[in-house]
């Protein structure tokens, strides 16, 4: 008798309290966020698609380097003309003829924008990126349009200053 | 055998034949009682020619630990095995059969675990080379379709992406 | 940017008289409830959980219905990183699925291997490898945002099917291609406006207040 | 094992079941064979590799710091603490010694990870059992912490943010504070999780007499962790092998105690996780109290440019929030490493699994394996 008393108290407890906290929860404020018609909470460190500023990109191929992926691809040709200083004022003496990033390998981690000297590839707050074609998630960066760089190249004899990424691996 | 504490892991190294021996005594004996095998990994060193199985002891009772080292030859890596000693080590056993392709001698049930019954090779030997296609599955990343899909087709390069070897690690 | 024709349903009169196409109530019914696969298998996996979660709740859009029978889902989320040993079942799974039938490729590893992309020997490097997908999610692993996001661009996929296609349409309907160009126009104008939003936030103060929009 | 039949005979009525690998209660892409008599489960077999990302491979191809995104995506569920055993083994092997303040920080952000971890692994195993609202409630409570955390590291999931020598950002302005709020309101919700889910009879009676995994089985087969807990071994490294600031640290170790049923039963296992997360939560609150004031930079001081530990071997373990997470490392010297091994807990967990399963009846295996809180990203590595 004593046994069944117990398991009276516990199994109405075990009933009546969730309905006692879904009660409660009723009156609480909801937590969901709508989000089409209202951005989620984004912290200044959150870290989505990465975007490079070019005007101030040196091309150093230090993010090409330290990106365990391997999905920054920057080809590099030495300048004949001064091309100006960045935002940090460095020097740019390199055309970035190439810079490619390809979003879709890219596994956020942030150790790009860490070396970055000039502080122009940044790891962005966009989350919005679908698309229905894989390749359009690699982004171009380079304003140097096809027939510019072939005349670059040209310019240079066909030398590149540096190639890094997926561009390496061609030969 | 070879004691070495010195170094950052002491460990002991024994041989192959020894090694079961050596496991019998660290387990049973009441003042060993190495009950807990914490971990179990093979290291292929191509160099030396050679592939160690390396076995992390720790006992619950007396708190103390124990590193065994076993080496045995590339070519032909046969180590008896422990795992009626410590059930654990089947499973660990079998995977670093699955990964380095080191035979345990009288493993109940030597099969491959991670990798699928019919692949071909030990990924973690250094000079492992991966296969073109699994079941009509390509395997390795095709590059070529980033320069034909992609944006680094330029005029001169649609003809530079014809000669590009199938993969980068089929050639490694 | 190309426009994207949105509406629906074109009213005559005062109202009363709703006259539409067989495409656009087709496609409006199916793109209201899709219901997706229980289909985790990694990373991505947690926040596709959490997308069903309290805080951004799915069935706003009629989607939350996880199935665990392929039979009962149209919409597949491959969610992580598909290996070789699993495509064959993916491939199965997707097969068993009912027509119509969509597949959004979350994440990395689904889209092209991802991070595991160059040493990865096992991993199926592009889960379009062995099924066709429609909507790629970027992200590694994506926000539960995103996953809503890759949703409702496939839902603007669907609302310009064609299902009679070989007639002649009174109404032009974008092309998959301008389609295409749309969405990628649209990743690149949000790239950069977050990219100013991210200057903003760096330049202007560390606090680390909750910055909303 | 859970005897309710006593199974003598395998007789031609013996019935195969294949239990996924696409399941929706498998947690992952696990496959089991299920050999049945009738109701009962005679036999399991487990197959695994399904998710088998080449973790090992990885880390011999690139740099020693470009390993850690990859550590992160092993127990994906908890990545701090995969980060965590990774860099403080190459620490260990090069010898670098993070300042203090460092310390403090892993552990606050450590024990965070885990009571998400733990949420996580509550949520879902009573969505296994047939419960749907604790999870809404737990996973409201992980978010909170997701958000904490992503203010600090900027990710939601998969961080990067321990390095060899360091953190990758210092605390930002009131980070603590919210913390501490954040903590003041949890025990609230703990509270409130437990009043829906733990004590509630119907999970008892779906879980207090299955699965039950004696100690010398457990011990056999390498089980660390909650599920070695859970069978009434108190173990844990935090207290045992002390590593970071866990000494400093006042906290119980909770086990398994055999109130609703035998010692090691899937609730008792159960509980040691919800008995975790107040420890876990106990140790933030003094972690916070102890933490040192720094300056600028201070937490990125030791971090090297490159890394490069001196020839040798190591096998560094940590408490991860599924048990002992063992990083077995091999340098030869250059700045990529010759060999990582992760011993994972998950993978001795469903070893136990053809152990521990037979006896069990068949509606009972999804509240059997889901018990063991694993995660496939870690069993398959």
């Amino acid at each position: 008798m004593k046994y069944w008393w117990y398991r009276f108290y516990y199994t109405t407890r075990g009933i009546l309290w969730p309905l006692w906290i879904g009660l409660v929860n009723l009156f609480r404020r909801p937590v969901t966020i709508q989000y089409p018609h209202e951005k989620p909470r984004l912290f200044p460190r959150s870290r989505m698609m990465l975007y490079n500023d070019i005007d101030n990109c040196i091309g150093c191929l230090q993010c090409a380097r330290v990106c365990p992926v391997d999905c920054i691809a920057i080809e590099t040709v030495k300048a004949d003309k001064d091309l100006g200083v960045t935002n940090t004022g460095h020097k740019k003496k390199l055309y970035v003829t190439i810079f490619d990033i390809d979003e879709a390998k890219c596994c956020y981690c942030n150790l790009c924008t860490e070396v970055c000297p000039t502080e122009c590839l940044v790891m962005t707050p966009n989350f919005e990126g679908s698309v229905y074609d894989r390749y359009d998630l690699v982004l171009r960066f380079a304003k140097i349009t096809p027939e510019e760089r072939a005349e670059i190249l040209r310019k240079a004899g066909g030398k590149t200053a540096g190639v890094t990424g997926i561009l390496a691996r061609k030969t | 055998m070879d004691v070495r504490v010195d170094v950052l892991g002491p460990y002991v190294r024994i041989a192959p034949t020894a090694l079961r021996e050596a496991a019998r005594i660290l387990r049973h004996d009441p003042d060993l009682d190495f009950d807990f095998l914490r971990c179990l990994s093979g290291v292929d060193y191509i160099k030396q020619n050679e592939v160690e199985v390396v076995y992390h002891l720790f006992s619950f009772r007396h708190r103390h630990r124990i590193t065994l080292k076993v080496r045995v030859p590339r070519d032909d890596p046969r180590v008896p095995t422990v795992s009626d000693i410590w059930r654990t080590a089947e499973w660990h056993e079998r995977e670093t059969y699955d990964l380095l392709g080191v035979v345990f001698e009288g493993h109940p049930d030597l099969r491959r675990i991670l990798l699928p019954e019919d692949w071909e090779g030990y990924p973690l030997r250094k000079d492992y080379q991966v296969q073109a296609y699994y079941h009509d599955i390509p395997v390795p990343y095709d590059i070529r379709q980033d320069f034909e899909k992609g944006i680094w087709v330029f005029e001169d390069e649609i003809h530079a992406a014809d000669s590009i070897p199938p993969s980068p690690e089929a050639q490694s | 940017m190309v426009a994207v024709p949105v509406e629906r349903f074109e009213k005559t009169g005062e109202g009363f008289v709703l006259l539409t196409t067989v495409d656009a109530i087709f496609n409006w019914a199916r793109l209201s409830a899709l219901w997706p696969m229980t289909f985790g298998l990694a990373c991505c996996a947690i926040e596709m959980m959490v997308t069903v979660s309290a805080r951004t709740d799915l069935d706003r859009f009629g989607a939350g219905v996880f199935r665990a029978s392929p039979r009962q889902a149209d919409l597949m989320i491959v969610a992580g990183t598909v290996t070789i040993k699993m495509a064959s079942r993916v491939k199965r799974l997707y097969e068993q699925m009912p027509e119509p039938k969509y597949v959004i490729s979350m994440g990395s590893c689904a889209t092209c291997g991802g991070p595991y992309w160059d040493h990865g020997y096992h991993v199926l490097k592009g889960v379009n490898r062995v099924i066709p997908v429609d909507v790629y999610v970027p992200g590694c692993p994506p926000r539960p945002e995103a996953l809503y996001e890759g949703l409702l661009i496939l839902r603007e996929k669907i609302r310009h099917e064609r299902l009679l296609s070989n007639f002649k349409r009174y109404r032009a309907v974008p092309t998959m291609e301008e389609l295409s160009r749309w969405a990628q126009q649209k990743l690149v104008t949000n790239l950069k406006q977050a990219w100013e939003t991210k200057k903003s936030w760096t330049s202007v103060s560390t606090s680390s207040g909750p910055t909303s929009e | 094992m859970t005897t309710i039949l006593d199974v003598e005979r395998i007789g031609p009525n013996a019935m195969v079941l294949h239990m996924g690998p696409q399941h929706p209660a498998t947690h992952g892409i696990l496959r089991l064979d299920l050999e049945t008599e009738g109701e009962v489960i005679t036999k399991v077999v487990p197959y695994i590799g399904y998710l088998h990302r080449c973790f090992e491979k990885h880390a011999e191809s690139m740099g020693w710091q470009m390993v850690i995104p990859y550590t992160d995506r092993m127990d994906y569920v908890a990545a701090i603490h995969m980060e965590l055993g990774y860099c403080l083994a190459v620490e260990k092997l090069a010898r670098i010694e993070p300042p203090e303040r460092v310390q403090y920080i892993r552990v606050i952000v450590a024990e965070l990870q885990r009571i998400a971890s733990h949420l996580l692994a509550i949520g879902t195993y009573g969505l296994d059992i047939g419960s749907v609202t604790p999870f809404f409630h737990a996973f409201r409570e992980r978010e909170k912490i997701l958000d904490l955390l992503e203010e600090l590291t900027g990710a939601r999931l998969l961080y990067n943010y321990v390095r060899i020598g360091g953190v990758a950002f210092d605390l930002p302005d009131g980070w603590l504070d919210k913390v501490r709020r954040f903590l003041d309101q949890f025990e609230k919700a703990w509270d409130e999780l437990n009043k829906i889910l733990t004590y509630n009879s119907v999970f008892i009676e779906r879980t207090a007499r299955i699965g039950v995994i004696p100690v010398e089985v457990a011990i056999a087969y390498g089980l660390t962790g909650p599920n070695l807990r859970g069978s009434g071994v108190r173990w844990d490294l935090r207290k045992e092998e002390p590593c970071l600031v866990y000494d400093r640290c006042e906290f119980d170790v909770p086990v398994g105690t055999g109130q609703y049923g035998p010692l090691g039963s899937a609730w008792d296992r159960y509980y040691v996780r919800v008995q975790e997360m107040a420890e876990s939560a106990k140790i933030v609150r003094q972690a916070i109290e102890q933490m040192p004031k720094g300056e600028a930079g201070d937490v990125q001081k030791a971090i090297p440019r490159v890394v490069r530990p001196p020839e040798g071997d190591i096998y560094f373990q940590y408490e991860a929030a599924r048990g002992e997470i063992g990083y077995y490392i091999v340098s030869d010297g250059s700045p990529v490493p010759y060999r990582v091994k992760a011993r994972s807990p998950c993978f001795c967990h469903i070893s136990a699994l053809p152990e521990i399963g037979p006896g069990a009846m068949i509606a009972d295996a999804v509240a059997l394996v889901g018990s063991l809180d694993i995660v496939m990203g870690e069993v398959d590595r």
